[in-house]
């Protein structure tokens, strides 16, 4: 992969997330079409990648994990990234927006990385042997997950809506700090975990599938985001009698 | 009032924190309590073997301080949020920036001093050696208790209003802290034990580097987390 | 609390499902025969563990694709007094 | 100076510190040290100091070296740093079945001590895939271990 490509595909999802809210005739009809088009190609994902794409030289078969274990990985990197945005954005102009769509973003990426990491450790057994080890890019994985679940947990235990924004956009972004050394760590130290493909490492079938989990995953990260943000939305409201457009602007120190 | 700069304000504080603790010592008997039995209840659960307990000292300590953090952290802003004296400082024309500094560096000094009082204890439950690499020693030690305290201060900022705040404290704090305990840990490790990779001050530049990211994102975000209350 | 809450069946039902499909695969084990002395270093089958992962991905999309639409805006009206 | 333009200053200051002390970490080289495993030359490097300890050892299999003993019960080959020839090895003897990947110039990472007979004994012994995925009709040798292997090897 060029090192763009992860930026490149950051790109896309915030355009995509952009133009659904700053065009308001794409809102109805855009995640739909992108829930409708992510099914069609986790279609053909499981095609490509379970009969097309041909088996790697020594992991076989067990090597078509890749084409829906990276997706998922990057898909939650895409997603926390998106989260510590909206918490910068909340902490510099506060907005019920933001935070509707930080608490959004948190939740996807959880699931993506969970699944991600529970796709790995399933890959990890039959090719290094082990389910999990004590390796930095598994920690580090971990930990920016956990760092998450915690941020997600102290939503939900936090009742005060403006509270509850403020302080959780801190906390994303004490968090955040642990996404570079996840995606450092293998070069950092050696690792375990290989590092980042590049686009001569890959066979160029490979390539293709991988690069197509990824776009369908993107997809379902537009889809759910969007769906995920109006849960959030509804339930500000029902919290605030009447929803302001923005909280209560802080007092002139 | 003519505001108070950034420097003397964090010292103004500081200075309060030292104070209220130093009359009562209440905080630090109650941590010091707290983690002398954390560490004899490692040191009963993991067995006799000495050889054992002496290879995972520093980790015994670590954890022993980070409990006990948990404490401490959480009282020092409940003090503040029982006498509305949060709110009193900044409506004092107190930049909150100031208040932050002095109480990260109030935090950091009540558990370094934990920390001190600790490592007497190590050596007898561990029989750990303190004399191989003092200043060392000393300088992880310090180095790991203002990076706890850092994001701790921010976290119990936030956890002290919030609902199950002492569930809320170890479930954002823990996480962020693992790099940095991990550092730490390894820096005691091998200011105690034999460093045959020279790997010390690795260790030390690298938790210096998390004490810096740590403290100048805190320093960032603690204004608005304590202007709602 | 909810969203919290909803997501662990997704996450424990993968994880059954991962652990169940990945234990029919043949264990890493070399088929040791004596003249087979050295490992021949390429996995033979290992599709349970193939099977595993992608159930974990659709899993994934599929349970949190239910957990949203159960949540939906105007799915239950809180009944009244039931909000602290 | 306006206390806000002040403010920002200082906001900006601790913006910077952090970004600083960030690519410190990235650019430091302060990870060189900070190992998961060792490799086979650094191990012996340590001299007497290594014996005992529990520690990890990372490196490639080289080739001709892996031996079963009579009853298949454990295994042993060599570790070496590179491909090269020249490289410095280190027998391991390992009692754990290995993963089907193992084979002959793969990258291993095993857990375990090393004895004073120059035997590294281990019962956790994982394999290490390079960041190569190729189709099996490509041909050619297998995926090199990692690229700094590969580029030593170049530049030989």
């Amino acid at each position: 992969m060029p090192f763009w490509s992860p930026l490149a595909l950051l790109a896309v999802a915030l355009g995509l997330v952009i133009t659904h809210f700053a065009v308001p005739t794409t809102r109805a009809w855009m995640w739909k079409a992108s829930a409708v088009v992510g099914l069609g190609a986790l279609a053909l994902l499981l095609y490509l990648g379970l009969i097309w794409a041909p088996p790697e030289a020594f992991m076989s078969d067990v090597g078509r994990i890749l084409y829906v274990h990276v997706p998922f990985v990057w898909m939650c990197m895409i997603a926390f990234t998106l989260n510590v945005g909206c918490a910068i954005a909340y902490l510099m102009k506060k907005s019920w927006r933001t935070d509707a769509l930080a608490e959004s973003t948190a939740e996807i990426g959880v699931m993506f990385g969970a699944g991600g990491v529970l796709m790995g450790s399933i890959w990890a057994r039959p090719t290094w042997g082990v389910w999990w080890d004590w390796d930095p890019r598994l920690i580090s994985t971990a930990v920016m997950l956990l760092s998450y679940v915690g941020y997600l947990a102290f939503r939900s235990f936090t009742e005060d809506p403006e509270r509850r924004a403020t302080w959780s956009a801190a906390a994303s972004i004490l968090g955040y700090v642990s996404l570079p050394i996840v995606w450092f760590s293998v070069r950092w130290w050696n690792s375990l975990h290989q590092v980042q493909s590049t686009s001569q490492s890959l066979d160029s079938q490979m390539r293709i599938v991988m690069w197509w989990g990824t776009v369908t995953m993107l997809f379902f990260l537009f889809a759910f985001v969007v769906k995920r943000y109006e849960i959030a939305r509804s339930r500000q409201s029902s919290a605030l009698e009447a929803p302001p457009e923005a909280p209560r602007q802080e007092v002139a120190a | 009032m003519r505001p108070v700069g950034l420097v003397r304000g964090a010292w103004l504080v500081l200075k309060k924190d030292w104070q209220l603790e130093w009359r009562t010592r209440a905080r630090l008997t109650a941590t010091v309590f707290f983690s002398l039995s954390t560490l004899l209840l490692f040191s009963f659960a993991m067995g006799p073997g000495i050889d054992v307990l002496r290879a995972h000292a520093p980790g015994y300590l670590w954890l022993g301080i980070l409990f006990a953090s948990i404490l401490s952290l959480g009282e020092s802003f409940r003090v503040e949020a029982e006498n509305q004296s949060l709110t009193g400082l900044l409506l004092a024309p107190v930049d909150a920036r100031s208040i932050f500094l002095g109480k990260v560096l109030g935090n950091a000094t009540l558990l370094f001093a934990l920390g001190l009082l600790l490592l007497p204890v190590t050596v007898a439950l561990y029989d750990v050696d303190l004399t191989r690499n003092p200043g060392l020693l000393l300088l992880a030690l310090g180095l790991g208790c203002l990076g706890i305290a850092a994001p701790g201060t921010v976290y119990s900022a936030m956890s002290s209003n919030a609902r199950a705040r002492d569930v809320m404290l170890p479930l954002l704090l823990f996480p962020v802290l693992v790099p940095m305990l991990l550092a730490a840990v390894s820096a005691t490790k091998f200011a105690l034990m034999k460093d045959v990779q020279e790997q010390l001050p690795s260790w030390l530049k690298l938790l210096t580097a998390f004490d810096l990211i740590y403290l100048s994102v805190g320093f960032l975000v603690f204004p608005r987390v304590v202007e709602d209350d | 609390m909810k969203p919290f809450l909803l997501s662990r069946p997704v996450l424990l039902l993968s994880l059954w499902a991962a652990r169940a499909l990945a234990e029919e695969a043949p264990a890493p084990v070399h088929p040791a025969g004596i003249e087979k002395a050295v490992p021949s270093g390429v996995i033979e089958g290992g599709w349970g563990y193939v099977y595993a992962a992608y159930t974990v991905a659709l899993a994934g999309l599929v349970f949190y694709a239910l957990s949203l639409w159960t949540r939906r805006p105007g799915a239950q009206p809180p009944p009244p007094g039931d909000t602290p | 100076m306006t206390p806000e333009a002040r403010n920002r200053l200082v906001a900006i200051g601790a913006i910077l510190v952090a970004g600083a002390a960030l690519g410190w970490i990235a650019l430091g080289n302060m990870g060189e040290n900070l190992v998961y495993y060792w490799k086979p030359s650094e191990l012996l490097a340590q001299g007497e100091k290594a014996y005992g300890a529990t520690v990890r050892l990372g490196g490639v299999v080289v080739p001709g070296s892996v031996q079963w003993n009579g009853d298949h019960t454990s295994l042993t080959f060599q570790v070496a740093d590179t491909h090269l020839p020249t490289a410095a090895k280190v027998t391991v003897s390992a009692t754990e079945t290995p993963p089907q990947m193992f084979r002959e110039g793969i990258g291993v990472v095993v857990e375990g001590s090393f004895q004073s007979n120059q035997v590294f004994k281990t019962n956790r012994l994982m394999v290490n895939h390079s960041n190569e995925y190729k189709a099996p009709h490509d041909g050619g040798m297998p995926g090199d271990w990692k690229d700094t292997v590969t580029q030593a090897a170049n530049e030989q």
